[in-house]
């Protein structure tokens, strides 16, 4: 499907959320108490058919976090990719999409583990890769004395 | 028969009453019995430590690469570095291990193929002991090993060596059925248990021609079900390296784990030397029909030679199915023996029955 | 009756396909010449490196024990895991002036990954990389190297220096 | 139903269950990755894998490097397809900053994926035959790797991690001989390939081993973002090299392998089948290289100007994602690699389940895992 086509279905069917660029691939900005219901409609629309997240990542954007999916169809050929962004930054709180697409389940407790977002839902809210205890290595604000080299 | 000049029971003879001259009939028993397990030793030694040589070359010669190259000319004393530094090395005992049965189990283990190895028939006369129920007690030995890796794998309070221990039970249970049939095919025909009996009646052929197309069935029963009770690949189950690590033996270390080791290539030395014993004549040398001119060249290779040639062949084809095929999974090699060998076993007995009757075999 | 047919068919089909494999294993048993390895230690003296093989850094030297390296620092800056050190000190050239030379071009051979920015971003041209492969060495300290011999000097007329990080296509010495 | 099945294997823990660490030293996890599986006898009852063993943070580390250093450390994501990673930083970064890079270093490029990959499966093979207990094959696959990696030494110096493709372009240019060798391999192996077919393929026990093992339905395989010959061999095209053709895969004519059963048989096929094709696109394109430079005009200092980018390459193991956040400096503000064997590495709890030890061995070894791509 086209971008703009997609973008007017988007727009349609999502009326408070806000599509920041058509430019390939088309980026909508979502409220993140929304995220499921949007991600639902994403999936399960017969228009969208959004059936494979290809990606899942978290930005630290040192005032706020974006969660941003990227999503594919593998029956119209058409891309999204979907922004959330949690304002508090020191408790960032989404839900999670694991119910609609597994893969969501393991990127999430990457997400987890590395940014410290917590998703509520999730059936498994283990950290993947570091022990208990560790901090979160991928927000900005981290630090560790041992293991950074300062050049 | 021209074999004669190789017959080695005038040797013994000859050694016998040397001794019984010389000391009371107590004294020379008992020295009779130390040179024979001296010799057994040292022949044990020397064949395992081959047999691990043999088989890294063939494994190599197999895979593009030259194996073992370095200790000795082609490597030939490898085995030998390889066990001085297994003797060398920590027996490393396991906390809430079972400590006496974690112990004897390589016992076990080596002193079945111990017991098997004095009823082979190595060449005429050169016998430790001739059962007349020969193949039977080869079954029943060898059979002996399996509680060797049974409590290996028990005493040894790991899960890997617990799961590789009751995969080689429930392996070595049901596949003895089918070398105990294979073997019994040949009983029939010879008429005897006894390995020497079995021996003589195939001077004029060996079963393996003589008996046509069972015997053929039989034979192949026996080198797959053999594979399979000797816990080689693609039977080795027990130890599967990149299932169980190393199986049973995971917590063995040092000598211990050398007599695995050794019990192993015993095993397989043993099973190879049955099948020759039995199918191909042993000793015998090839004979064809009425070619006087041939068999006459054929006697003149010495009876050790022949025997030596068969098992060094059956030992080889193991090693190829080994470094050949992938291994089984539990489930298929327990379809493999109860849906395929056994039943073309039985019948294949029925048959062997059938034409002894008849008198159908070549005599 | 099918079903026992199909017991039969697969019981060849099986040894038919077992067969096969055992004819390839088989067939490089009985033909030794096929093997490939390599005999490493004996063959040390025959055994020559492809020219553009990434051994280690080395600062490229001449005969009269001169390098061209200025110590400019962009091997240092281009580096992505600080294996390149590089101390300069001041000298006086002929004309009296003082100039920048390097003191020590240190190279640490453990944290290095070969990725090769340092040689392809040098401005004079004065890194490359040696065939040598050998690097074990019982003492760590010893793979930490100092590139510039003792004794060695900035060759005395050095080639216009180029522009600062020129990544445009330069000849390649190995063509 | 996910989240009771997990309460059931916290809490049933305790009740003397059967429970094997599979790993992490293990022969047949391929690096250091862990199972926690829980036995009934032969069979799995659930399969947990634990991944971090060697997360070195790649991702944190990039956020200090310039793009041009960047390179260096894809290559040790998934070390078997090492020209594909550092082309897909490569291809974003030309993206970015709207370089054109030449013919010639498109069409090099995709010789040398399609070689990397030919590597990469050749690798896979001789491993997977190995977990099954075929040793022979390990030596036979690593062989025939041999002659691809005598390519890659003479042209780029290094054999396993080359830093080859950087953004622009190459970091040289291909070596003289590098046809005539990739020409000479490419006639070797079609005669050694079939080999493989006689020694593994055929073989009635692997047959029976991999048939209907481990089946991963199309709608499954999606969820899960099972890419690559993984993902292909459950009917699911995930190509990128078909959807969104990069450097010059939109010149040549190639098959998208695809099978509709979805087992252990169908991904061993998927990858065989792929490397006869690599050999075709090879062929296609070897004696075509254009003359040209073999790096674009690049400016001293790369900066990505403000914005997001990605791009999604085609590797070995499935698809590779880059995304990077730029805040307009020469380093990225975040970066992401979506890697195929992350997403390739969970469905196995799913597919083991209920199957044996045996086969939980053979699955992963369909999958193909790296772990460093697991874990970055």
């Amino acid at each position: 499907m086209e971008n703009e086509q997609l973008a007017q279905i988007l727009s349609e069917l999502f009326p408070a959320s806000e599509i920041i660029t058509t430019q390939n691939p088309i980026r909508i900005k979502v409220d993140p108490v929304l995220i499921h219901s949007v991600a639902s409609v994403l999936r399960n629309d017969k228009r969208l058919q959004f059936d494979y997240l290809f990606n899942l990542y978290g930005i630290d954007r040192e005032d706020r976090f974006s969660i941003v999916y990227y999503m594919e169809s593998t029956e119209l050929k058409h891309i999204v990719s979907v922004e959330t962004d949690l304002a508090d930054h020191d408790q960032p709180v989404v839900d999670t999409v694991s119910d609609l697409w597994i893969t969501a389940q393991y990127q999430e407790r990457e997400i987890y583990d590395l940014m410290g977002v917590t998703f509520t839902n999730h059936p498994d809210p283990r950290r993947l890769f570091l022990e208990d205890g560790w901090g979160f290595p991928l927000r900005k604000d981290y630090k560790d004395d041992i293991n950074f080299i300062e050049r | 028969m021209p074999f004669n000049i190789y017959d080695f029971s005038t040797t013994t003879k000859a050694i016998d009453t040397f001794l019984k001259t010389n000391m009371s009939p107590t004294w020379a028993f008992v020295t009779e019995l130390a040179i024979v397990g001296l010799i057994i030793l040292i022949f044990y030694a020397i064949i395992g430590l081959y047999l691990v040589y043999a088989e890294r070359k063939v494994c190599a010669f197999m895979q593009n690469r030259v194996g073992p190259n370095r200790v000795g000319k082609w490597g030939l004393i490898q085995t030998i570095a390889d066990l001085i530094k297994l003797l060398m090395k920590e027996l490393i005992t396991i906390r809430k291990a079972d400590k006496l049965l974690f112990n004897i189990a390589p016992f076990i283990v080596i002193i079945a193929s111990f017991m098997a190895i004095a009823a082979i028939p190595f060449a005429k006369g050169l016998h430790a002991v001739d059962f007349n129920i020969g193949v039977f007690y080869m079954m029943a030995v060898s059979s002996i090993g399996v509680i060797g890796i049974l409590l290996a794998g028990w005493s040894s309070n790991s899960k890997y060596s617990l799961i590789g221990a009751m995969r080689s039970g429930a392996q070595v249970v049901s596949y003895e059925l089918s070398v105990g049939l294979a073997l019994l095919s040949v009983v029939i025909f010879s008429g005897s248990m006894q390995l020497s009996t079995i021996i003589e009646s195939q001077a004029n052929g060996w079963w393996i021609f003589k008996g046509h197309l069972p015997a053929i069935i039989s034979f192949v029963m026996f080198l797959i079900a053999s594979t399979a009770e000797i816990n080689r690949g693609p039977f080795d189950l027990a130890e599967a390296e990149s299932e169980l690590t190393a199986g049973f033996h995971t917590e063995y270390s040092g000598i211990r784990f050398a007599f695995f080791f050794l019990g192993e290539y015993m095993n397989m030395f043993i099973v190879a030397s049955l099948a020759a014993t039995v199918f191909l004549g042993g000793w015998m040398p090839l004979h064809i029909g009425n070619l006087e001119g041939f068999n006459h060249v054929m006697d003149f290779i010495p009876p050790i030679v022949w025997f030596f040639g068969k098992t060094i062949f059956v030992i080889y084809v193991i090693m190829w199915f080994k470094w050949t095929f992938p291994r089984l999974r539990i489930d298929q090699l327990l379809t493999l023996e109860w849906k395929y060998l056994l039943p073309i076993n039985l019948v294949n007995i029925i048959v062997i029955a059938f034409i002894v009757l008849m008198g159908w075999y070549i005599k | 009756m099918n079903s026992v047919g199909k017991y039969f068919s697969d019981i060849f089909y099986g040894l038919k396909t077992l067969w096969k494999g055992l004819m390839v294993t088989g067939y490089y048993f009985v033909h030794p010449r096929q093997i490939v390895t390599e005999q490493y230690p004996e063959n040390r003296k025959e055994l020559q490196m492809f020219d553009r093989f990434k051994g280690e850094v080395i600062l490229k030297h001449d005969e009269n024990n001169f390098h061209t390296c200025n110590g400019c620092g962009i091997c240092q800056l281009n580096c992505p895991n600080g294996s390149i050190e590089i101390i300069t000190d001041m000298a006086p050239n002929e004309e009296g002036k003082p100039v920048r030379i390097i003191d020590k071009h240190i190279y640490h051979l453990s944290m290095c990954t070969f990725c090769g920015l340092c040689v392809k971003n040098c401005p004079s041209d004065s890194l490359a990389f040696s065939q040598a492969f050998e690097h074990a060495v019982f003492d760590r300290n010893k793979l930490t190297k100092i590139l510039n011999q003792p004794g060695s000097r900035i060759k005395k007329e050095p080639k216009a220096p180029k522009p600062v990080l020129e990544t445009a296509p330069k000849s390649n010495p190995a063509n | 139903m996910q989240e009771v099945e997990l309460q059931d294997i916290l809490t049933s823990r305790e009740d003397g269950d059967y429970i094997i660490n599979i790993g992490p030293q293990h022969p047949s996890t391929h690096g250091v990755l862990r199972f926690v599986v829980s036995l009934k006898g032969e069979m799995l009852d659930y399969v947990i894998p634990h991944c971090g063993y060697v997360h070195r943070g790649i991702e944190k580390m990039c956020e200090r490097l310039t793009y041009p250093q960047i390179i260096h450390l894809t290559d040790r994501m998934d070390y078997f397809s090492a020209h594909m990673n550092n082309e897909a930083v490569s291809l974003l970064v030309e993206k970015a900053i709207g370089v054109e890079v030449p013919e010639r270093v498109k069409y090099v490029r995709t010789i040398l994926s399609e070689l990397g990959r030919i590597a990469s499966h050749q690798l896979w093979w001789a491993a997977f035959g190995m977990d099954m207990g075929a040793l022979t094959c390990f030596f036979y696959g690593l062989r025939d790797r041999e002659k691809i990696l005598d390519i890659f030494d003479e042209s780029f110096g290094s054999r396993l991690l080359h830093s080859f493709i950087c953004p622009g372009g190459l970091m040289n240019d291909i070596h003289p001989n590098f046809q005539k060798r990739t020409k000479e391999f490419i006639k070797y192996f079609r005669k050694k390939l079939p080999e493989y077919d006689e020694l593994l393929t055929g073989n009635i026990i692997f047959e029976q081993r991999t048939k209907g093992m481990g089946v991963m339905s199309r709608q499954d395989a999606i969820s899960y973002g099972f890419t690559g010959p993984c993902g292909r061999a459950s009917n699911f095209a995930c190509d990128i090299r078909k959807k969104y053709p990069y450097s010059a895969y939109d010149k040549v004519d190639f098959k998208e392998i695809l099978f509709d059963e979805g087992d252990c048989w169908a991904r061993y096929k998927v990858r065989i089948a792929e490397m006869w094709e690599s050999m075709k696109i090879i062929e296609q394109l070897i004696d075509n290289i254009p003359d040209g430079d073999y790096t674009a005009k690049m400016k001293p200092i790369i900066k990505l100007p403000e914005g997001e980018y990605s791009q999604r390459v085609e590797t070995a193991k499935g698809e590779l994602g880059v995304y990077v956040v730029s805040k307009g400096e020469k380093n990225p503000y975040r970066m992401h690699f979506r890697t195929p064997n992350f997403n390739n590495l969970f469905p196995i709890s799913q597919l083991a389940a209920g199957n044996k030890i045996a086969d939980l061995i053979a699955i992963s070894g369909s999958l193909d895992l790296i772990i460093p791509d697991i874990d970055r």
